[in-house]
């Protein structure tokens, strides 16, 4: 146990060389936080598509998730896991990535159904984006159309093994590469694409900057910010003569 | 008793009963999955939910009246356990009493409510102001309760009342002596818990879980350990009020894991009040048998 | 982790105030928001915010197939998709002149009256969570996975079924199926007075329900409400019976109503319909051995199929209301236009908005849930 | 509420009843997957050895999920109707609605009760899946959709077609096939799934599908335009090719083909033939080449490469030694399979394009070869089949014993000859059957009845003439044996009176040879008046005259081309069923081939003679 | 008494002028309306044949003519039948009447035949965005839209290019028919 430095993990940590763990205890530690972040996920209760009609059975008495730890959680702020049910149509995409960005690390993605990967069977659709992947880094993906609950727990099962082993340590890319998935959204959103969320800040708080964080589409997105305020959720526009 | 021991205790008895919180939580999830014809979580989710939570790398914190407002949540319910005596541990219980403890137990709500009030989020505050309005609803029997209590044992200080109790044997609890004050404080108690029907004020299908709305990383894990002592609260209180306290860890646990449980099973009988219902049920039904087991006390 | 943006903002002065319900909200079914202004927890006004679930189905089916939109359309109303398939179905039936075998029909029945069953299942399991019943809607979810089931071996798929096609359906009923089903027949019966005691007639439940987002029969035809929110209202009106289609002429059952109109009295309906399906679902156990022939007419190659020129609008009742599909051939190999109007698109926007009206906060979730109101088939 | 115990203000004690359930099992199933029902949609197998690679999976998917991929190594074989492609799947696209397992026309894919595939962002590659037997994660799950008769979506009866009864047809020379009404033709038509092994089996590889997908679509110019996009002798070929396409048809794996052949009728019967010429003529050169062409013989072969040589605005000029275009489709095959103003149609298509036909000129008698050569940049011999072969068993020198070939052409060509009473005919093939059927009409023509015996080599396992000959000849009361071996001709006092056959033991020995065995106990006499020999034909090349075929390079009795029909002499090629043996189709394709060669010979031409100017 | 009111529907219908009826089953009523006669139809039909309940409007683009059809289904409680009132506008300003007067529902349909058609209702309480509320382009349900189009247009897709993909071109196969390529 002398090295235990030298025990490979996938994606190391990049701030490690400020917080580097030499202490065995704090590396048991560490282990036991592991554990414990994959026997207690809290999935953020989305319905962003059809496939979170498998998820009440999966959450409920027949499959019962809970005895992984899986509890359905109300707000973003509280969960661990955003499930991607299913296609996403534009404008959900947008309030996906909002609460994904207010989700507190370690935070997971999982990409259900076919239409996360490659736009299923709304290939052809005008609203619905195609590739998930591009917008947000993706942990686990668990095929069907609609996958069933068991299917479901299996994919659960598996990300938990990732979390438990340090392989799920996606939602750092998203700080990593973020003029990447900043990029992909601007060309969906249109330029002045932002959200309340300044990622480029929380990157340089914990340490995660690298030069593909910073690039041409955050310097775009510096150009277009606006004053930051609650997200308007396009009221509509005879509210606004009221006022 | 001299002051070492004094701290030992002070440091101890928060610990136990956290341990025993913890159980009371899983209890509740247990109960819950029982009647939903399910398994439910495996023994140790309440502490992995915990460590977790406090594992998380990213913390977003409301600002520092946010954090205050936490640490005297849990704070609260800290210092209320030192004043809560267990087998073996008195704490503070001798210089507190009973009425000490009635305030402290007040000062959660009143952190939580700091703390998400700098939260901004208007679904915290619709959750903080219904909190306060239904603590406001169950403290009137409440206090009635534990009026009538120290009435009848004619103390306020809790280790003497479990010693009046156990002079007795079980015909000396609370409850035989005063079984309408242990009604009304056994109705009393899932709004104490905030339990269904009472928990209008977390209501997840009106405003996502109320105070805790913004609540996320060490702050929930707050919330949870501070979930674990309210319950723990709970159940030791009404059973050192009625139950004849503990002499006994092995007596005392069966008292207050039961004396959870019932309003437990119940909640998952029940969808939840109104606020106002809530108010108007709590000021009605507990307030009324209160008053004529105090009438019947005070006979 | 203290960055700017997140300084609290001081409330506004006044006491109304605008909070975002949904699309990330579990008082909503689905993915749906609502904007409510609020005064303390009075709504005074509530706009509906739809399209998180836009497809574009009606574009997407122009560009399909007649037979390749079978696997689309379920996905309109994910909780209730048979009626979806089956109305498709009829429409091009009728269009094209397919004469459906009388088999095919009562295996549609049997199909429609499951998935209301498990629609009503989800619809008051749903609901008993919105107001923290969290144990009703546990069962109800869990009795619904048996009909899952059983859909799942008739139709090879657990909730999109894709097994009614123009021309009857898909596969000849499996051996001892209907045993099975029967069985489970028996089981949710047993399983109703369970649901009796613990929601329906729950005290907590009946005082929490009654009177929240009431309606008069008046307003219930103005608005254009339809199925059980309308017959909440106490009008007896059934598409099933009114403007039959498939075997429902030859098959026995009642059209329960209320007379309240609110959440109350629309939970009420579907409890009794779960009765009256399982009802119909019976004598379709009974009749259907007895109905020999094929389960579908011959259609001619799908990838070269077009349905004459002419246009069709048929309805059925889904466990959400009346459900319509209007469908527009030239003659050609992919419908020209389909227009689905799906029951929800009253509920969810205008119904819901007029009932949030004077509502308060804490009732819009019941509402919504107690219309059963179903995003996708707003957005389509 | 009638039935439901329910008090107007609920009750609150109901309620507990539920903590009964304190004491009721739990419902949860295990955390393993459960096996899922028996025809569960999960994911796909494929069994590749009855896959074809025909990719109507990929067509009817509605979501774009199936790539076809060629693995090398599989059989692949056009004439069966069998490629070396296989689909792909990709699960980011399919929504299992199964309905490639409904449509496919041998039944080779269906979905599994697998349903458990997860993986990680980096890993997305497995989502694209080659479905072969053994699933997605090479594990044995039970078959879940699977096809059924009930949900078989392919329609596996073709039109009936109708044809003239028996008695009716045996009278005339009309022609027995009806042709599909538009009606039938487009639901025949919309059987084809397009998959275009027709094409690819095809010798002339006519755009199939395409003509199909445009008559199923009601578009009948634009099938016909499709057909002459490959074939100048649709009308010939809609009636008596050997349709190579629908033995190669997918639908025909498990079905009955699609009737390629009856829809090319209908295409062609329903286009006026001036509006047949026009699009003929859409796409010929608008120039004039300079270059000369002759053509020997006004068979398809070579009226083909006239049509395409003419097209690319050559001058042809084909050499008949008859009085009639058409060559062996014209004088090999009956009237009542193929009517010649059908046959004068097409031709008259290709005339119509400028070609010029010199009738009653025979080579090597009324023009030499040296002349063409000398008059012409080019030359095509497709001279076909025209002498019968002989069996050369004993009295076979009878003048009653004749060649079919012969008979064919004078009953075409309405020459008088003796009808027999009751006539033998040796040979089991397509020509065989078409002289038993000729001459069953004159016989009931002049006899009022018929008596003819057809003695075939082979059994019927191995028949060579299509089965619908057979049947068809039956049908007008023609007696068909098979493995009869002719014996010798009998003759009593100069005057023919039978045949006798022995029974076919082999036909062809160990090394696959054609040497006969017969059984020499099994022997029976046919009586006949006539005995007519239908066991193969060979080209008469005397035309070509001693000097040139000194020259020219043969072999086994054929000349000897490359395969572009080019001979050793670099002006002269030859085509057509005297290089291939008998087949119409292959004779079109043959001709397309050549002609393509000549063109390539001409541009050299063209381009020497250039070279020469400028160095000039 | 549900057939006697058919009867006299038929003459109701049969009276009023620039009017061509169908009954295309005892419950489907077929009716073809000039544009300027629809609304009075209309109100003539609730007013008088308590044909209450709109079901659904239904609008379909004949780009062909340069026209707007629409479908107007009213269904009525007591006769049990559906009438289907059609009428034709042109394309071009592609403008009609709201009936939300008559009928309530209509605010809904018009709403969105007006996002998904670009068809303005005058007098329609609502003609805000409401689905394609993050849309800019045009009304996609509109003929002359493309979807497949503006989906390769604007949309990249997965590129597998999985380990048997790779050993399968190495030996010289590979893909050779993309989906996209044979669309029929």
């Amino acid at each position: 146990m002398s090295k235990l430095d030298n025990i490979p993990v996938r994606h190391q940590p990049t701030e490690a060389a400020g917080r580097k763990r030499t202490n065995p205890l704090a590396h048991v530690f560490d282990e036991l936080v592991k554990f414990c972040q994959s026997r207690s996920m809290f999935m953020l209760h989305y319905c962003t598509g059809c496939g979170a009609i498998e998820l009440p059975p999966a959450m409920t008495s027949r499959f019962d998730m809970e005895r992984l730890g899986i509890q359905p959680m109300v707000t973003p702020r509280q969960a661990d896991i955003l499930l991607i049910t299913g296609y996403v149509s534009i404008k959900t995409l947008k309030r996906i990535i909002l609460t994904y960005e207010q989700m507190q690390s370690p935070k997971y993605v999982i990409g259900i159904c076919s239409c996360t990967v490659n736009g299923g069977m709304y290939w052809q659709s005008y609203a619905t984006a195609k590739v998930l992947k591009d917008y947000l880094p993706v942990d686990v993906y668990i095929a069907g159309c609609m996958p069933r609950p068991e299917a479901v727990i299996s994919g659960m099962r598996e990300l938990m093994s990732d979390i438990k082993s340090g392989r799920a340590q996606n939602w750092k890319r998203y700080y990593e590469n973020y003029d990447h998935y900043l990029g992909n959204q601007q060309k969906l959103f249109g330029e002045d694409w932002q959200t309340p969320t300044d990622i480029i800040a929380e990157a340089r708080h914990y340490g995660l900057m690298t030069d593909r964080t910073l690039g041409e589409h955050t310097a775009l997105l510096e150009k277009h910010q606006r004053p930051l305020e609650a997200l308007e959720m396009r009221l509509s526009a005879r509210e606004k003569q009221k006022t | 008793m001299n002051l070492s021991e004094l701290l030992i205790e002070l440091l101890l008895m928060p610990l136990v009963a956290f341990v025993i919180g913890l159980g009371m939580v899983l209890m509740m999830r247990k109960i819950a999955a029982r009647l939903g014809r399910r398994i439910g979580p495996p023994l140790l989710q309440p502490i992995y939910d915990i460590i977790k939570l406090y594992g998380k790398r990213t913390q977003i914190s409301h600002g520092l009246i946010h954090e205050i407002g936490i640490i005297m949540a849990v704070g609260g319910y800290v210092a209320a356990e030192t004043l809560l005596p267990v087998p073996g541990m008195n704490g503070l219980a001798d210089k507190g009493g009973v009425i000490t403890l009635a305030y402290v137990m007040m000062i959660p709500s009143l952190g939580m409510a700091l703390g998400v009030g700098q939260c901004a989020n208007p679904n915290g505050s619709i959750g903080i102001s219904r909190a306060l309005t239904a603590m406001l609803a169950y403290d009137i029997p409440f206090i009635l309760v534990i009026f009538g209590a120290a009435y009848v044992y004619g103390t306020t200080n809790l280790a003497d009342i479990i010693a009046i109790q156990q002079q007795q044997g079980v015909s000396g609890w609370g409850l035989m002596q005063m079984p309408l004050l242990a009604l009304a404080g056994m109705l009393a108690l899932p709004a104490v818990m905030g339990k269904q029907p009472f928990e209008i004020y977390i209501a997840p299908a009106e405003i996502a879980t109320g105070p805790m709305v913004e609540m996320s990383g060490k702050f929930m894990g707050g919330l949870f350990v501070m979930q674990c002592f309210q319950l723990y609260t709970a159940g030791v209180l009404y059973t050192t009020l009625f139950l004849g306290g503990g002499a006994y860890w092995i007596t005392f646990l069966p008292k207050i894991y039961a004396v959870v449980a019932i309003p437990m099973a119940a909640a998952m009988l029940f969808p939840r009040y109104r606020t106002e219902d809530v108010i108007r049920l709590m000021w009605k039904w507990p307030v009324l048998v209160g008053l004529m087991g105090l009438a019947v006390a005070m006979k | 982790m203290r960055p700017e943006n997140y300084q609290a903002r001081s409330q506004p002065p006044s006491n109304e105030f605008e909070l975002n319900f949904g699309p990330n909200h579990p008082g909503i079914e689905g993915n749906y928001a609502f904007r409510v202004k609020l005064n303390g927890d009075q709504v005074l006004e509530a706009r509906a915010d739809a399209g998180y679930l836009h497809r574009g189905f009606e574009k997407l089916m122009e560009g399909r197939l007649w037979i390749q939109n079978i696997a689309l359309v379920p996905r309109i109303c994910v909780p209730d998709p048979v009626p979806m398939e089956v109305c498709y179905s009829l429409a091009i039936e009728e269009i094209g002149g397919l004469e459906v075998p009388e088999r095919a029909k009562w295996i549609r029945v049997m199909q429609l009256e499951m998935s209301r069953l498990a629609a009503h299942l989800f619809a008051f399991g749903g609901h008993a969570a919105t107001t923290g019943m969290y144990t009703t809607m546990f069962w109800g979810v869990a009795d619904r996975d048996l009909i899952l089931d059983r859909f799942e071996e008739l139709t090879g798929g657990r909730v999109y079924s894709i097994y009614n096609i123009p021309g009857g359906v898909r596969r000849d009923v499996p051996e001892g199926f209907l045993d099975r089903l029967s069985s489970l027949l028996d089981y949710l019966e047993s399983r109703l007075p369970d649901y009796d005691n613990l929601f329906f007639t729950n005290q907590v439940f009946v005082k929490r329900a009654r009177g929240v987002g009431a309606m008069t029969q008046e307003q219930a035809l103005k608005w254009g409400v339809t199925g059980p929110n309308l017959r909440a209202t106490g009008l007896e009106f059934d598409v099933r019976r009114d403007d039959p289609y498939l075997v429902y002429d030859q098959l026995d059952f009642e059209i329960p109503t209320e007379s309240g109109g609110d959440a109350l009295a629309r939970n009420l309906v579907r409890r009794a319909e779960l009765k009256q399906s399982i009802r119909i679902l019976r004598q379709v156990i009974e009749r259907l051995p007895s109905i020999e022939g094929p389960i579908r007419c011959p259609i001619p190659n799908p990838l070269a199929w077009n349905v004459p020129a002419g246009e069709a609008y048929t309805r059925v009742e889904s466990s959400k209301g009346e459900l319509a599909y209007y469908v527009v051939s030239t003659g050609g190999d992919k419908p020209y236009r389909v227009h689905v109007r799906g029951p929800s698109s009253m509920h969810a926007v205008q119904v819901l908005e007029k009932l949030a009206l004077g509502a308060r906060l804490e009732d819009i979730a019941q509402i919504m849930f107690s219309l059963d109101a179903c995003p996708p088939e707003v957005d389509r | 509420m009638s039935d439901i115990p329910y008090k107007d203000k609920g009750s609150i004690l109901r309620p507990f009843k539920s903590l009964q359930f304190f004491a009721r099992p739990a419902v949860t199933q295990p955390l393993e997957p459960r096996p899922a029902s028996d025809n569960y949609r999960g994911f796909h197998v494929n069994d590749w050895k009855k896959c074809i690679g025909c990719s109507t999976c990929q067509k009817v998917c509605d979501n774009a999920a199936i790539t076809m991929v060629r693995v090398p190594g599989l059989p692949e074989d056009p004439v069966k109707g069998i490629r070396n492609e296989r689909p792909a799947i990709d699960y980011g696209r399919c929504c299992w609605c199964g309905l490639c397992v409904d449509i496919c026309p041998t039944g080779s894919i269906s979905l599994t009760t697998e349903y458990v595939h997860t993986c990680r962002e980096d890993e997305l590659d497995s989502y694209f899946v080659l479905p072969d037997p053994n699933g997605i994660h090479g594990e044995h799950f039970p078959k879940g959709w699977d096809k059924t008769a009930d949900a078989d979506l392919v329609d596996l009866e073709r039109q009936p077609m109708g044809e003239l009864p028996g008695e009716e047809r045996i009278d005339s020379f009309d022609e027995i096939v009806e042709g599909y009404t538009e009606q039938q033709a487009i639901v025949e038509a919309s059987r084809c799934v397009q998959c275009g092994m027709c094409h690819d089996a095809c010798p002339t590889h006519m755009h199939a599908p395409e003509y199909i997908r445009a008559i199923w679509e009601g578009d009948v110019e634009e099938a016909v335009r499709q057909m002459y996009r490959t074939n100048p002798f649709s009308h010939v070929c809609g009636r008596v090719c050997t349709h190579r396409c629908e033995s190669a048809c997918s639908i025909g794996r498990r079905g009955e083909p699609v009737a390629i052949r009856w829809l090319k009728r209908y295409a062609m019967d329903a286009v006026p033939d001036l509006r047949i010429r026009e699009i003929a003529a859409e796409g010929k050169v608008d120039y004039i080449s300079g270059r000369r062409i002759a053509i020997v013989g006004a068979g398809p072969a070579g009226l083909t490469a006239a049509y395409d040589l003419i097209r690319k605005g050559h001058k042809v000029t084909v050499f008949e030694a008859l009085d009639k275009p058409g060559g062996m489709t014209r004088y090999g095959i009956p009237e009542y399979r193929l009517p010649y103003d059908r046959l004068d149609a097409d031709v008259a298509v290709i005339t119509s394009l400028g070609v010029q036909i010199q009738y009653n000129t025979r080579v090597g008698r009324d023009v030499t070869m040296d002349e063409l050569r000398r008059d012409h940049d080019a030359v095509l011999i497709a001279i076909g089949l025209q002498l019968g072969r002989s069996t050369r068993i004993p009295g076979s020198d009878h003048p009653q014993v004749r060649r079919a070939v012969d008979l064919l052409r004078m009953i075409t060509r309405g020459e008088s000859f003796e009808v027999p009473e009751r006539a033998v005919v040796i040979g089991g093939g397509n020509v065989a059957m078409d002289i038993a059927r000729s001459l069953a009409r004159l016989q009931k023509q002049q006899f009022g009845k018929v008596q003819i015996t057809v003695c075939a080599l082979e059994d019927f396992e191995h028949f060579l003439a299509d089965p619908e000959e057979v049947t068809e000849a039956r049908e007008e009361g023609i007696e068909i044996l098979d493995s009869r071996g002719p014996k010798e001709v009998v003759i009593e006092d100069g005057r023919l009176t039978g045949l006798k056959t022995l029974g076919v033991i082999s036909i062809f020995d160990e090394q696959g040879r054609f040497a006969p065995r017969y059984d020499q106990q099994d022997e029976q006499f046919h009586p006949g008046d006539m005995v007519i020999e239908s066991i193969g034909q060979m080209s008469d090349v005397s035309l070509l005259g001693e000097e040139l075929t000194e020259r020219l390079e043969w072999n086994r009795g054929r000349l000897k081309v490359d395969e572009d029909g080019h001979s050793s002499e670099p002006w002269l090629w030859a085509a057509g069923d005297m290089v291939f043996g008998p087949d119409v189709v292959h004779a079109v394709a043959d001709g397309h081939r050549v002609a393509a060669s000549m063109e390539r010979y001409l541009a050299e031409l063209d381009s020497e003679k250039q070279d020469d100017g400028r160095t000039s | 008494m549900s057939k006697d009111l058919n009867i006299w529907l038929d003459d109701l219908l049969g009276d009023i002028e620039n009017i061509q009826f169908k009954r295309k089953s005892s419950r489907r009523v077929r009716v073809d309306v000039g544009s300027e006669a629809l609304p009075a139809l209309l109100e003539l039909l609730q007013g008088r044949a308590s044909y209450v309940h709109l079901s659904a409007i239904s609008c379909v683009d004949w780009i062909e003519d340069e026209e707007f059809e629409l479908v107007y289904h009213v269904w009525s409680y007591e006769t049990r039948s559906l009438v289907s009132a059609h009428t034709r506008i042109p394309r071009e300003p592609g403008v009609y009447l709201s009936i939300y007067d008559l009928y309530q529902p209509a605010a809904f349909f018009e709403r969105d035949i007006h996002e998904m058609f670009g068809v303005f209702f005058e007098g329609s309480p609502d003609m805000e965005k409401f689905i394609l509320t993050e849309w800019d382009g045009p009304p996609p349900m509109r003929k002359e839209f493309d979807s497949e189009a503006f989906v390769n247009q604007h949309f990249e897709w997965e590129q597998y290019h999985p380990q048997w993909l790779k050993d399968l071109e190495e030996e010289g196969g590979g893909v050779t028919t993309r989906p996209e390529d044979i669309r029929l």
